[in-house]
């Protein structure tokens, strides 16, 4: 039985750096998204190990606030994504630089 | 009504017309109605000091106070809010009061150009000045002291760009306004540390105490000379004092009344007065005070030396504002500040009478420029007469008031050379600066008035009552002002002053005298001497000789030549040091801007970078 | 067999499946691939004694936002296709870039010594209770943060109006 | 749980119900005529703020996540009288731009101010995770209100990428802050740091606060503002730069400053470069720019380098600079924005050319906007002054005394570009000579900006001596 909760952690961080990776790394919109779903998932994570170790119950319960947050941004930014696309076409965010200096 | 309620309604009256100028729109609007509700708001401004000036005079010039708390932190009072009335502020108030009220009736006439609107929102930048420039000379603390010494920047950069069509004054404006915020990072600084140490913002002897006694050094400074060294750089910007004096002859791009009463009598001389007013502080730091002694008598020479190249009068008289300003620092840093207040009272007289004058002339001939005018004394004898007053007065020569306080300054400095010798340097430059002063306004002097009249001339006139009256008080003043020395004395409650004639006192008069007489050789007929335009035969007065050609070279070399050297360094040395600050930022600003690539991607990866280096250093810490 | 035996493969192919998400070149596996990672995790939860959490991330997380990627990829195409570019650049500075992170991750979750005890992770009932009471409010705010979601969604890919 | 439970979040239930009753109202009405929505909006948030002087709002809220007291009551004024003046300088354009939409936008206002309104007294992590988004949610549409405008989809997506990743290092440092104090009450997590330091506990908590730092948008997380903020409509940036930008404050504080600042402790230094930086950057970029939206959005990053400096006090005395500081800084800048919309509206296009010659266009626009920019540069008889007067008070005697020095320096330095508006506004030409239209609302708005700024800059008495108040609640 594993007793030591710096192992999930880790599989955490981990999950989180290619998040990370993939933030800086992608360059469609929808990419960069799936991204940030991976970092959300690692923070999921890390909330139930410490439900297991440290805190019992409320781990559930602070994860179901994380997922609900997560969706939530999901939607809004998909929304944003297909406004991107009506007005220029494209999701590729480098293609949205009009505003800059 | 008592002093301080004289006060407060010479403060406040001024106050009431700004309010109702700038907000209600209609008023503004109706020109010249406007302009006699400002320069009615002035005389009861006036009436009052002068009321309260005889009043305390009476009194000895004992200190009344009307405040009410105004800023609390923590429950206890920070700073009150009110008018602080001694003698010190009382005559400011008096000279203040007396030279706008100059200004504002002279500019009836001089502004009658304007349209309407224009000349309300120039009478309600005038009142709101007059309320400003009250409320500094009556704080009751440095707090007060310093809103309204913002304030009055913020007149000054509203007036130089008065005349918005100019793009030259736009840009004075902006220069004026930045380069004396700039110095009043000292003030902020100094604020900061006397309120951190002593809890107040007062100036008095006991809040100089306070920072005697604090052992805390700055910048291995004592605290006191830190205060005092961060006051005095603020003074440094708004009293014009080498290097910060750059500002000050390019406001002269403001309406010539401005220019009398922001930037030659009044908001210029806001350093000196503060300084007087702090003087329990900086009486403590030697050091600062030597540095000012040192500096002003710098400033004086050089500015002098710029002046006598200028060919656009109110340039000369606007360099001859910023040596006049570097006697009077010269003075405090000696040690004196009856010698330093009473030149900042004379000089306020003579030099708005100067700025003035030059305003009717340029009324009357509708140009700056020195080699446009000659034989004006033909055509506008009135204005002759005054400015002639003006000149002595400024030049020193006996019974007219400059004579006194610069008499009293360079005395002040050989008292100070007793305990400090180095202060023999800038009694030096001072002496020097003498010659030189009568030497540029003797200049001014006869190639305006002397000679024969221009085309553009002799269509000259005078310009009207609403011009001479300013232009008859400030003259009588600038005549009787020097006979109140002893009188002021007593009401700063210094030592009683009494004139007498020194062997410094008969130097300085000498080399006055030597400064008019060789602008006589140079300028005498109302142009430049032929041997100052060329090297070939000089005229019938010095006709040949060794000795005559050796004058002339040594003028076109030695002084001329020395002179525009002088003023070229000024001009892009100096002024291009202080750009080059803004320069460089704007230069920075625009490569920083790249920055800003309108890439999404870049813009989260610096967000992942701040994680990252947040996430680093909480790593590195433990 | 012992947990960690289980535990090995399962994490093996969950940090293959995040791995994909992040570099396959076609947006909808990368979308299948995350859709793999959701489930692998909810399994690691299992082992966490989360079953509450990890049936809801089978059905409604993984379901929820799974669709809706797909939708919003569909609404940002022409036509319809399996095959959507999801391109990478800067591999170097995101590897880079993520290294470290996983690296200061790393060092600050070994460095902190060896902390708590397997404890009792309740059941859905204590959720539940934990959900009304204590965290009433946030549960609340929640519900009105859906709303708002909601609305912002709709009003901004709704067509008829400008 | 009984209504004494519920008292404390008076404020939230006016806005709650408000926002309710403005989405049944809105179907109701016929598409036609939508205008009476934002006058019930202005309506809600009038109450909100009635509210905060009549109602009992100190205590503890259903179950303790929230507490009121009277710092969370200062604050919810500035959100609220935020979102007022928002709602108000939009009622002219609002009706002629979208005027289908009002109901949303209306709606989604009133919901971010809910968010903010949460944060104020927030105990809780869970908590503070969703009123952060609560009120970040609404502002992620809102920025790409002008769906046509594909510069507003542009900037919303910055907004929201940057913010998404903020917020996912934000959870990521909350999970750890819970799972080590073991606790989700911000002061039991508070007490774990001070009794049992660890490095996870200490990355957790810098990871928290960088994706905080998003919305405050200091530097390095500044760089949405210039582009969302020239691609959004401005009487919602007029929100936008103030409203959030306080919230963000307050959550910082709601997350550092308890417990004598022990999470403070494991940011302080960086907080000190990160307001260096963002002085500095700030005023460099806002330097060249020609875009007064732009060079307002930079100025907005300088001034939150402020606010972090007043953080970094952790003392009373800063707090309370920091609260006056945000007062005053809602009135000054949403009233610049206002202006700027003014201007717009008129025909302009943002940039400072279409400010030249306003003197003789609007004497009260051009004398407004000046005040205006001289608050935000501080200088006297404007509330600006004190307020970065307060907060260099605090921070020096907090030690922080080279970054006050470096404060003083750079705010000359931006005075080169708020002058640069000045004088084209003062000494700039144009042809023009007509009076500038303005809607009753906009003139509304700036006057209100206007009386408060010269009101809170003559007699900022009352003012601070309420932050006092408030900030001795909070520290106790």
């Amino acid at each position: 039985m594993i007793t030591d909760p710096r192992i999930y952690l880790s599989i955490a961080a981990v999950l989180f750096s290619l998040g990370v990776y993939g933030v800086i790394t992608r360059r469609n919109a929808i990419g960069v998204l799936l991204s940030v779903e991976l970092m959300a998932n690692a923070v999921n994570l890390n909330l139930l190990t410490f439900g297991r170790f440290v805190t019992g119950a409320s781990g559930q319960v602070f994860t179901l606030f994380t997922i609900a947050l997560t969706v939530v941004e999901v939607v809004i930014g998909l929304a944003i994504v297909v406004l991107l696309y009506r007005t220029r076409s494209d999701v590729l965010i480098d293609i949205a630089s009009e505003l800059r200096e | 009504m008592s002093i301080e309620h004289l006060a407060l309604v010479a403060w406040l009256t001024p106050l009431a017309v700004a309010a109702l100028l700038l907000v209600v729109r209609p008023v503004r609007h109706t020109g010249k109605p406007a302009a006699a509700l400002s320069v009615a708001g002035a005389t009861v401004s006036l009436g009052a000091a002068i009321a309260a000036l005889v009043q305390s005079s009476a009194r000895g010039g004992e200190a009344v106070a009307l405040t009410t708390p105004w800023l609390r932190r923590a429950g206890e009072v920070m700073a009150d809010v009110g008018v602080y009335v001694d003698g010190t502020s009382v005559t400011m108030l008096v000279v203040v009061t007396t030279v706008a009220w100059a200004v504002q009736v002279f500019s009836l006439s001089y502004m009658s150009d304007e349209t309407p609107q224009g000349l309300g929102r120039y009478y309600a930048f005038q009142s709101l000045f007059l309320f400003s420039m009250t409320g500094l000379v009556l704080a009751p603390n440095m707090l007060q002291f310093f809103l309204a010494w913002e304030l009055v920047g913020l007149c000054s950069y509203l007036l130089i760009g008065f005349w918005n069509h100019k793009p030259s004054a736009a840009k004075a404006a902006l220069k004026a306004f930045w380069v004396t915020k700039l110095a009043d990072i000292g003030m902020i600084l100094a604020l900061l540390l006397q309120f951190t140490h002593t809890g107040s913002f007062g100036w008095d002897a006991h809040a100089a105490e306070l920072l005697h006694h604090a052992h805390v050094t700055y910048l291995g400074m004592p605290l006191v000379a830190a205060v005092a060294l961060g006051f005095f750089v603020a003074a440094m910007g708004k009293s014009a004092q080498f290097p910060l004096h750059i500002w000050l002859p390019d406001a002269m791009e403001g309406p010539t009344p401005v220019s009398a009463l922001l930037h030659a009598a009044t908001m210029v001389a806001a350093g000196v007065y503060m300084v007087v007013r702090a003087f329990p502080i900086f009486e403590h730091a030697h050091g600062v005070l030597l540095f000012m002694a040192i500096l002003g008598a710098f400033t004086a020479l050089m500015a002098a030396t710029i002046a006598v190249v200028q060919t656009d009068i109110k340039k000369v008289l606007a360099y001859s504002t910023v040596s006049q300003l570097g006697y009077m620092v010269s003075a405090l840093g000696a040690g004196s500040v009856m010698a330093g207040y009473f030149h900042l009272t004379t000089h306020a007289f003579f030099k708005a009478l100067l700025f003035l004058a030059a305003g009717s002339i340029i009324h009357g001939v509708h140009s700056q420029e020195l080699g446009e005018m000659g034989g004006l004394l033909k055509k506008m004898r009135f204005t002759s007469t005054v400015f002639l007053i003006g000149t002595l007065a400024l030049a020193g020569i006996p019974v007219f008031s400059g004579f006194f306080s610069k008499d009293l300054i360079l005395e002040a400095l050989l008292h100070g050379t007793h305990h400090q010798p180095l202060l023999w340097l800038p009694l030096v430059m001072l002496l020097a600066g003498v010659f030189l002063t009568a030497f540029y306004m003797g200049r001014v002097l006869f190639l305006a008035f002397l000679g024969e009249p221009s085309e553009k001339v002799s269509h000259a006139h005078e310009g009207g009552l609403a011009m001479m009256l300013p232009l008859g008080v400030l003259a009588t003043l600038a005549v009787v002002a020097g006979f109140g020395g002893s009188w002021l004395s007593g009401l700063y409650g210094v030592e009683p002053y009494h004139f007498a004639v020194t062997p410094v006192g008969l130097v300085g008069l000498t080399l006055a005298l030597a400064g008019l007489g060789t602008s006589w050789v140079a300028f005498g007929r109302g142009a430049p001497a032929p041997w100052l335009a060329t090297f070939t035969p000089i005229g019938d007065f010095i006709r040949a000789g060794v000795v005559d050609r050796g004058f002339a070279w040594g003028y076109r070399v030695a002084l001329s030549g020395l002179a525009s050297a002088v003023a070229w360094f000024d001009r892009y040395v100096i002024d291009a040091l202080v750009n080059l600050f803004g320069v460089l930022a704007l230069y920075l600003g625009d490569r920083a801007r790249t920055l800003q690539t309108g890439n999404v991607g870049d813009y989260v990866y610096a967000v992942i970078i701040g994680v990252v280096v947040f996430a680093a250093f909480s790593q590195v810490m433990l | 067999m012992s947990e960690f035996a289980l535990l090995f493969p399962v994490t093996v192919f969950l940090i293959l499946s995040a791995i994909s998400v992040v570099t396959t070149r076609n947006l909808v596996h990368s979308v299948f691939w995350l859709a793999s990672t959701l489930i692998t995790t909810a399994a690691v939860y299992v082992f966490l004694g989360a079953t509450f959490i990890a049936a809801i991330q089978l059905l409604l997380y993984t379901g929820g936002v799974i669709t809706l990627m797909l939708f919003g990829i569909m609404l940002s195409r022409r036509h319809s296709s399996t095959t959507v570019p999801n391109p990478s650049e800067h591999q170097l500075l995101g590897a880079v870039t993520a290294g470290g992170v996983l690296v200061l991750f790393l060092t600050a979750i070994w460095r902190t010594p060896a902390f708590g005890r397997v404890v009792d992770v309740g059941t859905s009932l204590d959720v539940g209770n934990l959900f009304l009471s204590e965290h009433l409010l946030a549960f609340e705010a929640l519900s009105v943060l859906l709303l708002a979601a909601m609305l912002g969604a709709i009003v901004l890919t709704r067509t008829s109006d400008p | 749980m009984t209504w004494t439970d519920l008292a404390p979040l008076g404020v939230e239930l006016i806005l709650l119900a408000g926002a309710l009753s403005l989405l049944i109202v809105d179907l109701i009405l016929p598409p036609g005529d939508k205008r009476i929505l934002g006058i019930g909006t202005l309506g809600v948030f009038l109450a909100g703020l009635l509210a905060t002087w009549t109602l009992p709002l100190d205590g503890l809220a259903l179950g303790g996540a929230y507490e009121g007291d009277a710092m969370g009551v200062f604050l919810k004024r500035v959100f609220l009288l935020s979102g007022a003046l928002a709602v108000l300088a939009v009622q002219g354009h609002g009706p002629k731009a979208w005027p289908r939409r009002q109901g949303e936008y209306h709606q989604l206002i009133l919901y971010s101010v809910l968010g903010m309104s949460l944060l104020s007294g927030v105990r809780d992590l869970i908590l503070l995770a969703v009123a952060f988004e609560l009120m970040g949610v609404p502002l992620y549409a809102l920025a790409a209100w002008q769906k046509r405008d594909a510069g507003a989809a542009e900037g919303a997506l910055k907004l929201y990428l940057t913010g998404a990743v903020s917020s996912a290092a934000t959870l990521y440092g909350f999970s750890v802050l819970y799972g080590l104090s073991g606790s989700t009450r911000i002061a039991d997590v508070a007490a774990a740091v001070s009794a049992h330091p660890s490095p996870l506990l200490a990355l957790g908590a810098t990871v928290a606060v960088a994706g905080m730092g998003f919305k405050l948008g200091v530097v390095p997380f500044h760089m949405w503002v210039p582009d969302t903020y020239e691609g959004s409509p401005t009487p919602f940036i007029a929100f936008l730069s103030v409203g959030p930008k306080a919230a963000g404050a307050a959550a910082l504080v709601q997350l550092l400053l308890p417990g004598h600042g022990a999470l403070l402790g494991t940011v302080m230094e960086l907080f000190l470069v990160l307001s260096a930086a963002s002085l500095v950057l700030a005023t460099l970029m806002a330097l060249p720019q020609s875009n007064v939206k732009r060079l307002l959005a930079f100025s907005g990053i300088g001034h939150m380098g402020i606010l972090l400096m007043a953080i970094a006090t952790g003392t009373v005395d800063g707090l309370a600079s920091l609260l006056f500081y945000l007062l005053g800084y809602l009135f000054t800048n949403a009233g610049a924005f206002v202006v700027v919309h003014a201007i717009r509206e008129d025909g302009g296009d943002d940039s400072i050319d279409s400010f030249n010659g306003l003197v003789h266009r609007s004497w009260f626009l051009s004398g407004a906007m000046l005040l205006f920019l001289l608050s935000l540069a501080g200088v006297p008889f404007v509330v600006g002054f004190w307020a970065k007067l307060f907060v260099f008070m605090a921070a020096w005697q907090a030690g922080f005394e080279w970054l006050v020095i470096l404060g003083a320096l750079v705010s000359v330095l931006s005075l080169f570009y708020y002058l640069r508006v000045a004088k084209a506004m003062f000494m700039g030409t144009t042809e023009r000579r007509d009076e500038v239209p303005m809607h009753w609302s906009v003139r509304l708005a700036v006057s209100i900006c206007l009386i408060a700024i010269t009101g809170m800059g003559l007699y900022p008495n009352p003012f601070v001596a309420v932050a006092e108040a408030a900030a001795k609640a909070f520290l106790g």
